[in-house]
């Protein structure tokens, strides 16, 4: 009954199933490839491009001067210290790469759920991935003491017959960081291979159709291409979903396997993952609500994506809340000193308002209001929501990073921690960055899979006696 | 429309990627040589020295010591650069007017130092003790080289982490009696050379060498009698660990002097050596603290 | 990374290059730029507005150090082997070597620290020649080996770049020739007039030589004089006992008073080390439980210092009350004539005092009262008669010749002195070591009056305050410099023979006075000689013996045999009647020497400066130190500025509240606001002497308090935090007491007992739930086996450690530690390996406080290790945690693992590369870090190795007591022992089986070498009421 | 395989729809031929199983891969720490297996991924940026816009020009055209 009057009512809603449609009517091969393509291919870059790369470039370079000024005088140019001698860079290295995440659950685990709607969105969101990433990976090189010898960190043979210590969680990042960087290029590059065609089919420009056909490889769209194609993708989903759960789990042990009371916990596993997929979520859609006004996608990323992107924050935000609490609960429940003080401290402590900052920004804020439909598709609020989920995962990374670390075992040793304007420039910079390699991914690249949205149209559909008929 | 490509460009596609693999590999293969290379570590290179002394000269052709020059090599971790009045010593008799010898007299005249240039240079933060391996059975030539034999010195070894943990990890293999220390031209025992060797039962608190005595002509010819098959092969309850008390070949019975037992081997008698002088252990001897503090 | 193992021997052997280099360098300033600035409130505000630690980061220019760093990094690369290709070294080979010398082995010479207090007996180790450490002479009865915090600090005195290096007239260059000339002419025109208007300022004379010159100079001038001024004086002693010195023994002493007498926290006592040594001995408790016996500590005290912290029983008075406590005491006792003004003491007080009596009575000839010097003469005068009442002189108090060979009262000589140079009666002024412009009471207004003589001359290691004002500045040189003699403690002569040639062209005050005599040019050598040579020319038994054969053993030994004072049990005290107290409501300002830089000529060590100190844990400042309860009456709030207004003077301090002072008390360091100390020292603190008078030098009343703008920033190196949490969370809830504390406590960090719980339960340290038994069985993977070859550990007698510092400047030495500066400490970066924890218990108004020396455990099972992922930190077959610094990368994992905090970063370049007199300073054992790079202690494992190579060489194991770790060498109290574990008749060994010996968090199963033996106290049952001390009544 | 070859590569038909493809891609096949190919702008299953392309190769490499990768990284962890520099880290066994897992766990996964990736193209023979294909006009207009393509290839032994054609256009398709080498 109630899908009738939607129908009636609100033309967004698919009349067959009462949902709300993954693409709007009216949508054909030509329109589509046109629409994507074009994007990518008109001559003209428009203003605000201009403006806002112009901006991220300016970033970059911050960035860039904060990064030389470090070499130069050492990471005491930041707030790091005794007792707290990790401090913004691993807090910002686990935030980007949690970030990360969203794009490779998107493309990989919702592939294999068959969640037809990712399609007009898992492009993006993987390139904001491997952006994020880029700028994760940027941290735990440069807030080493001696950068310059990093490189120590990977088994080669060497003079001094000396290898890296694997009991060292930090040792398990560096292959699970690589790993996952490497995965997901190869992933999305994979996924473009077919649309470098289209491009390279398209594009008038010499030059251009000589640097799409190479990309393409020289794809020509044979069935049995396609067939091996898919399975390459199937596995590689198949894949990067164990390895995105690893990834954010490796992250955790580098807390987790510490002795450090606030760190030497075992839910830190679930409900880094988990809180992982929330920020990178909100984060697709910080990026997918503008993009889709400025580039008129409307019929190709509809209010069904915001809509269940909305819903799977809300189970997330979920697992995170319930790991918060089964914190609080176990430093009662375990009837250990150590944990009980930590609590206390991170709630009642010199810092404590950063703990109230995430309960507010991560729970409070987006659980009480998610559940409403009305509200999951209300663009404005989906992107304020999202700036305060990304804000409040910043502050828990903080919160276990630095109230762990400022009052542990020795009373005589603790501290406490100022950030120096170097550790936010830094924090800034790797925005710049960031939003410049999306901008320049915007421009040249097509920012919705071509394909997959065509498999989708009706369309695309072959009768079924056709492969009966004759038999 | 026409081909973007012609037909070659597969071909060229198909190189590319796998000519991209290969330079990899061989960049890889180039820095792992790089880095032991001469280049680096100096290994064979004679620097300019401001008096071109030649050490083959000096040991085999005037028969010099060792330590005539480098004094404190068995009492410091420092074997020690001569002061220029040991080159005096002679030199204010004999070529008291070469050419090749103005900057020692002006050294001697002016008393500033002679700015010799450094040949083993090994890096500040190691913490090499020439002592210890002296009185412990390694021979200068073990890391050195055969320096009577070299005009201008050189580096025979590349002095590298590698080369020391070579060594430290199996210390047998380049021990010999501390009477041979400086004997250059030392062979290792063979069949054809072989090394007798007797314990007078070691006490703790004796410098190591009076322990064992080795000697290369076989002794029981002049006189000693005693076979060698009647002797406990290398004796050794030691448990070679440094000064834990009683040391190998305790318990005999018969005079020292006449107790020899032959070696034919270089693993033998690293072996027995490493009893007698109480070689740490490889884990103690590769263990970080023992060279870097 | 750099070793001082090169540069070393090349530094060693041509000392003058070296010394060319040193002429005008200016170092790298590790005490930041801005620190000089530090000083003044504006500053501080600027600072404190946004980041602190960066803001220097703008100031000073990328540094040389900064891009060869890059270099460093791409070269590194291009040598995959981590160590970059290195350019060619030179070797400097000399050119006849000294017969004597064994490059790369160090050798030790005896020689002496002259100090007013004393003199302390050193053995000074040298290597290539060059002074690196300072320690105790072990052979000396008086020290046994052990040092203090200023004596190791005079090591990086010597080589302070700062350091006066040319005789100056009036601003240029002179010739110490050109000095004598004027000097010689002036004598000869002055002896028509027996030396009228010669005047001589030196500082305490400490040399017998000295004043024998200066004896024979009198006989030809007999009109100059000398006149001796050191700020911190000990004119009570003067004036109770004439040229006589009290000595106090405490092997055989029960109960212990101190009437003020800080003797336990540092050298600026005399006898510091005997009496630690001796206090300690007595709390051993090596017989064990059953019949364990200890001597008991009271302190009656005007600020809170450490002997008060270790005492049962502490008693905070105003400095004014203690004369009369002093007196009522005695009253109390029965000494006969004793009088004390009547006084209002409150319940506690009269309590305290009833109690203290009785126990005094009770142990009457076991006891000993020991007064402060630097108190109204009147404590002295009372302690010594009331320990003549009970009976202890000559058992633990004793009387001999005044250590000092000329004892005079100095404050009035100064005060002579000036009012004659006012009027004009001097016209030469010869300063000798001194800087009174800098430390003169403030009425006398020295600097005007100097500027009165016609010629000044100032000898003195710095251009300071002083001698930046005189005609002649010069050089003087260091006592490892230079020749000299003095006497120690018990009168026993050493001789300060020097350890190295002058660095700068320096001389001594011998050279100066002897000038005066006939042979005016006999060096210092010849001098000392001749002094001893009719001593050293007859045996014992008088009979004649050959003096140069005592002489080189005199050399060897250090000290002149049986040169020590005869000990009488009686002397003629002077009564002198105590003073009634000038009330409770009114504020007193208490002048004391500075714990780390004395009266300030330690000013430019760096070493002392970034020390904690006691107590407080402030670095690089000093404060006024005052209650809360003051401090909250004043309406003022920690850090901020407040003019103390006394004597019709003011000075601005920042206010710091220090637990359990007295209320209404401010205590003011002196040493502090110097302007001409150096690069380290200026700027640093504020100057306490501008409100310093000639008539109270120890003590100012009636000051008042006025807070006025701005905020000063201190380097507190421990957090004090005050306790706010709610009651569920455990917490008192009443603001007033220490979180660490209770916290230290419930955690079972601090593990402590009373005499008699002790002898009822001798494991008390193991039991309970606080403090858990760790079960090494327990374990999920099997234990690493230590069984065979050595196993090195280390034990630590929280009973004895008095928190006196010693050993941390000790670990500076050995261990070439950077000082990073007053910025970097204030946001916790000190880079000191040792720290000595303080734990203030119970309501901070009348404190008790534990002291807990904590450096690297060495966990068997240890947490940095497994954490760090290139193996920079590993664990070595024995038992070391041993961090190989040039493995390091930096990840600061290790430090973030580490319960007990106790990992060191070079967070930015720390360590000077420039500094050519600190290049000779450093031990070429111990690899100087670069940025970076994770340190920690490191069981002067240098030393270890050093001993296993020499034992090697000899086929036998390492001695027990053969490696002496620098901390345990410096240690007076020997509460620190290392050894082997395994070597079953080991000290190190006993002391781990002891049942009083516990392991910090060894519930985190980190298994660590280095265990703490729990302290007992021997409280008072009849203050049992209040076991901790009591408070004083809030005014 | 890249040889230049010279005369006619195949007929290209192209059809609007995927069933008009599907259905000429079955007839042909059924009518015996062998050596033809469908091509489309997305993956069109049917029309592979009509023209009997039933399974691939690319999850046996992926499988292989993963495999190298996890015996190789943990054979390389085990030798570091037992043989090649056997140290002890804070009492721990030498051969600390659990610790060694993480690094394993991702190297398996990571040589999978790169050899299913690179596995695929290998099969499919790409890189071929050139293609006889290519040089059909309306072929690389809209093959992988909207257009679809079914090819009968001269190397077929039935292959017959006019036959073909005539074969071909028996499917009404918008246009047959000969393709050259």
């Amino acid at each position: 009954m109630a899908t009738r009057d939607l129908t009636t009512v609100d033309p967004r809603v698919d009349p067959a199933t009462g949902e709300l449609r993954v693409l709007a009517p009216g949508q054909s091969f030509k329109s589509v490839t046109a629409k994507i393509a074009d994007i990518v291919l008109t001559p003209h870059t428009s203003l605000g491009w201009l403006m806002l790369f112009s901006i991220g470039g300016a970033g970059a370079t911050m960035l860039l001067v904060a990064v030389t000024w470090l070499f130069l005088k050492g990471v005491g140019i930041w707030a790091i210290t005794q007792p707290v001698a990790w401090g913004f860079a691993i807090i910002n290295f686990v935030w980007w790469i949690g970030i990360g995440h969203a794009g490779t659950l998107i493309s990989a685990i919702l592939l294999l759920f068959k969640q037809g709607w990712r399609n007009s969105i898992n492009r993006f969101a993987e390139a904001m991935t491997i952006f994020a990433v880029v700028c994760a990976g940027l941290f735990p090189l440069i807030h080493v003491g001696r950068p310059w010898l990093a490189y120590w960190l990977f088994p080669y043979p060497n003079t001094m017959n000396v290898w890296p210590q694997f009991r060292s969680p930090l040792l398990w990042d560096v292959f699970a960081v690589s790993t996952y960087a490497t995965i997901s290029v190869v992933f999305w590059y994979v996924g473009l291979v077919p649309d470098f065609g289209t491009m390279r089919d398209r594009t008038k420009s010499k030059f251009g159709q000589y640097i799409y056909g190479m990309l393409s490889l020289g794809w020509r769209g044979n069935v049995k291409h396609w067939m091996r194609y898919e399975t390459a993708s199937l596995l590689l989903a198949g894949l990067a979903t164990p390895l995105v759960l690893s990834v954010h789990t490796v992250i955790s042990f580098d807390f987790a396997v510490a002795i450090l009371p606030g760190w030497h916990t075992t839910i830190f596993p679930p409900y880094f993952v988990a809180g992982a997929v929330y920020s990178g979520f909100a984060m697709v859609l910080t990026l997918a609500i503008p993009l889709r006004k400025v580039y008129k996608l409307e019929g190709l990323v509809t209010d069904r994506h915001i809509d269940n992107m909305g819903k799977v924050m809300l189970a997330t935000g979920g697992i995170v809340a319930y790991g918060y609490g089964m914190e609080v609960f176990m430093s009662w429940y375990s009837a250990s000193h150590w944990e009980f003080f930590m609590m206390w401290n991170r709630m009642f402590g010199p810092i404590g308002w950063s703990y109230w900052m995430l309960i507010a920004c991560n729970i409070a804020i987006p659980l009480t209001t998610l559940w409403v439909r009305k509200w999951r598709t209300n663009l404005a609020f989906m992107f304020v929501m999202s700036l305060i989920v990304n804000t409040g995962m910043w502050f828990e990374r903080f919160v276990i990073v630095v109230t762990s670390l400022y009052r542990d075992f020795l009373p005589s040793s603790w501290g406490t921690y100022r950030a120096t304007k170097w550790d936010y420039m830094t924090y800034a910079g790797t925005f710049g960055l960031f939003l410049s390699l999306f901008l320049l991914f915007i421009r040249f690249v097509p920012m919705i899979p071509m394909h997959e949205i065509k498999m989708m149209l009706p369309a695309a559909k072959v009768k079924s006696e056709a492969v009966e008929a004759g038999d | 429309m026409a081909q973007i490509f012609d037909r070659s460009s597969n071909a060229l596609a198909r190189m590319s990627l796998v000519l991209t693999g290969i330079l990899v590999i061989a960049l890889g293969v180039t820095l792992n040589e790089l880095q032991r290379s001469p280049w680096v570590t100096r290994q064979g290179q004679r620097p300019d020295q401001p008096v071109p002394f030649s050490h083959r000269h000096h040991v085999q052709g005037l028969g010099l010591q060792c330590q005539y020059c480098h004094t404190s090599v068995e009492k410091s971790s420092y074997a020690g650069i001569p002061p220029t009045k040991t080159c005096m010593n002679c030199h204010a008799q004999i070529w008291t007017n070469a050419d090749l010898l103005a900057p020692v007299r002006h050294s001697w005249a002016t008393g500033e130092s002679i700015p010799w240039i450094k040949v083993h240079d090994l890096p500040d933060y190691v913490y090499f003790n020439h002592s210890v391996h002296v009185n412990k059975g390694i021979g200068c030539a073990s890391c050195h080289g055969r320096v009577d034999l070299m005009p201008l010195m050189y580096a025979q070894n590349t002095l590298q982490m590698e080369w020391c943990l070579n060594c430290h990890r199996n210390p047998g293999k380049n021990l010999r009696p501390t009477s041979e220390i400086y004997n250059m031209a030392w062979k290792a025992p063979s069949e054809e050379k072989p090394v007798w060797c007797s314990v007078t039962d070691a006490k703790t608190g004796v410098p190591t060498a009076q322990s064992v005595s080795c000697v290369t002509d076989d002794p029981t010819r002049n006189g000693a009698t005693v076979a060698s098959l009647e002797m406990p092969t290398a004796p050794g309850a030691g448990t070679g660990q440094a000064g834990m008390g009683e040391a190998g070949g305790g318990g005999m019975v018969m005079p020292a002097s006449m107790m020899y037992t032959k070696f034919t081997s270089q693993k033998a008698l690293g072996d027995f050596l490493i009893d007698q002088y109480h070689i740490r252990p490889p884990n103690q001897l590769s263990s970080c603290e023992t060279c870097h503090r | 990374m750099e070793t001082g193992n090169e540069q070393g021997q090349k530094a060693g052997l041509t000392l003058a290059e070296v010394r060319r280099g040193l002429a005008g360098v200016k170092g790298k300033k590790y005490w930041r730029s801005i620190d000089e600035l530090a000083g003044t409130p504006e500053f501080e505000q600027a600072v404190l507005k946004e980041f602190p630690d960066a803001a220097q980061e703008w100031v000073d220019p990328v540094s040389r150090r900064g891009f060869l760093k890059l270099m460093g990094a791409s070269m590194a690369m291009a040598g995959l082997a981590g160590c970059t290709k290195q350019p060619d070294e030179p070797i400097y080979p000399y050119v006849k070597a000294p017969e004597d010398l064994i490059l790369g082995k160090s050798m030790y010479f005896a020689t002496a620290y002259p100090s007013a207090a004393g003199a302390l007996p050193l053995l000074v180790k040298s290597d290539a020649f060059r002074p690196i450490k300072v320690d105790g002479n072990p052979d000396h009865s008086y020290n046994k080996g052990t040092s203090d915090a200023y004596a190791q600090g005079t090591l990086l005195d010597l080589y302070d770049p700062d350091r006066a290096k040319k005789t100056t007239y009036r601003g240029d260059n002179r010739q110490w020739t050109e000095f004598m000339e004027t000097w010689r002419s002036k004598l000869i025109a002055a002896k028509s007039n027996g030396g009228d208007g010669l005047a001589l300022l030196s500082a305490t004379v400490t040399s017998p030589t000295l004043a024998r010159q200066w004896k024979e100079a009198q006989a030809i001038y007999p009109k100059a004089r000398l006149v001796q001024y050191d700020p911190v004086s000990r004119d009570a002693v003067r004036a109770v006992l004439g040229a006589k010195d009290v000595q106090y023994s405490l092997t055989d002493a029960d109960v212990i008073l101190s009437l003020d007498a800080d003797f336990l926290s540092g050298s600026s006592f005399p006898g510091f080390h005997k009496l630690t040594r001796e206090y300690s001995e007595r709390r051993k408790l090596a017989t064990g439980a059953k019949d364990a016996t200890m001597n008991r500590l009271y302190t009656v005290e005007s600020t809170t210092t450490t002997t008060g912290l270790k005492a049962e029983h502490r008693l905070a008075l105003k400095p004014s009350e203690i004369p009369a406590f002093a007196a009522a005491l005695a009253v109390a006792l029965g000494v006969s004539g004793a009088a004390a003004p009547s006084y209002a003491w409150t319940d506690e007080q009269a309590r305290y005092l009833k109690a203290l009596a009785a126990d005094l009575k009770a142990h009457a000839g076991k006891s000993v009262v020991i007064a402060s010097e630097q108190q109204h003469p009147s404590v002295l005068s009372l302690a010594l008669q009331i320990n003549e009442a009970l009976g202890n002189d000559g058992k633990t108090v004793f009387f001999t010749d005044a250590v000092n060979p000329m004892p005079t009262e100095q404050t009035a000589e100064l005060k002579a002195l000036v009012n004659d140079l006012w009027s004009g009666k001097v016209d030469w002024l010869v300063m000798l070591n001194a800087n009174p412009v800098y430390d003169a009471p403030a009425d006398l207004n020295f600097k005007e009056a100097m500027s009165r003589a016609k010629v000044t001359v100032h000898l003195g290691k710095h251009a300071d305050e002083t001698g930046s004002l005189t005609d002649w500045q010069i050089p003087a040189s260091h006592y490892l410099e230079s020749w000299s003699d003095a006497r120690c403690y018990d009168g026993t002569v050493s001789v300060v023979q020097p350890l190295i040639d002058p660095l700068y062209e320096s001389h001594t005050a011998h050279e100066v006075v002897q000038a005066m005599l006939d042979e005016p040019t006999k060096s210092a050598y010849d001098a000392v000689r001749e002094t001893w040579q009719p001593v050293l020319s007859k045996s014992g038994d008088g009979k004649s013996a050959d003096f140069e054969m005592n002489w080189r053993k005199v050399l060897h030994a250090g000290w002149v045999d049986g040169s020590a004072y005869e000990k009488a049990a009686t002397a003629t005290v002077a009564k002198v009647n105590a003073p009634t107290p000038v009330g409770k409501d009114a504020i007193e300002v208490q002048f004391r020497p500075d714990p780390t830089i004395y009266d300030g000529r330690f000013a430019n060590v760096g070493w002392l400066q970034e020390l904690p100190k006691p107590v407080t844990s402030l670095s690089w400042d000093n404060a006024a130190l005052m209650s809360e309860g003051t401090m909250q009456r004043a309406g003022l709030a920690e850090e901020d500025i407040v003019e103390i207004s006394v004597n019709g003077r003011a000075v601005k301090a920042p206010v710091l509240v220090v637990p359990g002072q007295p209320e209404n008390t401010i205590t003011a360091y002196l040493g502090y606001g110097r302007e001409a100390a150096g690069r380290v020292g200026s700027g640093a603190g504020y100057n306490a002497g501008l409100v310093r008078t000639s008539d109270s030098m120890a003590v100012a009343t009636g000051a008042t308090l006025k807070k006025i703008d701005g905020r000063w920033g201190f380097a507190v190196t421990k957090s004090h935090y005050q306790d706010h949490r709610s009651k569920f969370a455990g917490g008192q809830g009443t603001g007033n007491n220490s979180l660490e504390a209770d916290e230290a406590l419930t955690r079972g960090i601090i593990r402590e007992a009373t005499l008699e719980e002790y002898k009822a339960d001798p494991g008390f340290a193991n039991e309970g739930e606080t403090h858990p038994k760790v079960e090494k069985e327990i374990t999920l993977f099997p234990n690493w086996d230590y069984s065979t070859g050595n196993a090195w550990g280390m034990s630590i007698d929280l009973n004895s450690c008095t928190g006196c510092n010693a050993c941390i400047v000790s670990c500076y030495a050995e261990n070439n530690i950077a000082v990073v500066g007053k910025q970097e400490v204030r946001i916790g970066r000190n880079m000191q390996w040792l720290r000595i924890d303080a734990y203030f218990e119970g309501d901070l108004h009348a404190p008790k406080a534990h002291f807990q020396p904590m450096a690297c455990q060495h966990c068997e099972n240890a947490p940095c290790e497994q954490v760090c992922p290139v193996g920079a930190t590993v664990h070595t077959p024995e038992g070391l945690n041993t961090m190989v610094y040039n493995r390091c990368v930096g990840t600061r994992y290790c430090s973030n693992n580490c319960p007990y905090k106790v990992r060191r970063f070079n967070f930015l370049l720390f360590s000077d590369y420039e500094t050519e007199s600190l290049k000779l300073m450093r031990n070429p054992d111990v690899t100087v870090r670069s940025r970076g790079v994770m340190e920690k202690c490191s069981y002067c494992v240098q030393r270890i190795e050093e001993a296993k190579i020499a034992a090697d060489k000899e086929n036998r194991p390492v001695r027990d007591g053969e490696i002496v770790t620098a901390c345990e060498q410096a240690c007076p109290a020997t509460a620190i022992t290392f050894g082997n574990l395994n070597d079953k008749t080991s000290r190190v060994h006993a002391l781990h089986l002891n049942e009083r010996s516990y392991g910090v968090l060894a519930d985190q199963n980190t298994r660590p070498r280095t265990r703490y033996l729990a302290a007992v106290t021997n409280p008072n049952p009849a203050l049992m009421e209040s076991p901790v001390e009591v408070a004083p009544t809030a005014g | 395989m890249a040889l230049p070859r010279e005369g006619t590569y195949g007929l290209l038909a192209e059809f609007d729809t995927p069933t008009a493809l599907v259905e000429a891609a079955k007839a042909a096949h059924d009518a015996g031929w062998r050596r033809l190919d469908c091509y489309a702008p997305y993956p069109l299953e049917e029309a592979a199983e009509v023209i009997g392309f039933h399974k691939n190769r690319v999850p046996l490499l992926t499988l292989v891969g993963g495999l190298m990768g996890l015996c190789a990284m943990f054979s390389l962890e085990t030798w570091i720490s037992t043989l090649a520099y056997p140290l002890n880290i804070a009492g721990r066994p030498t051969y600390s297996w659990p610790a060694f897992v993480v690094p394993a766990y991702e190297w398996t996964i990571l040589f999978a991924g790169l050899s299913a990736a690179f596995g695929m193209l290998a099969l499919n023979g790409l890189p071929s940026l050139y293609h006889p294909l290519f040089n059909a006009p309306n072929f690389r207009s809209s093959a992988t816009v909207d257009k679809f393509f079914l090819c009968l290839e001269a190397t077929d032994p039935k292959f017959d020009r006019v036959e073909t054609k005539n074969f071909l256009e028996g499917f009404h398709p918008n246009s047959v055209v000969e393709v050259e080498y």
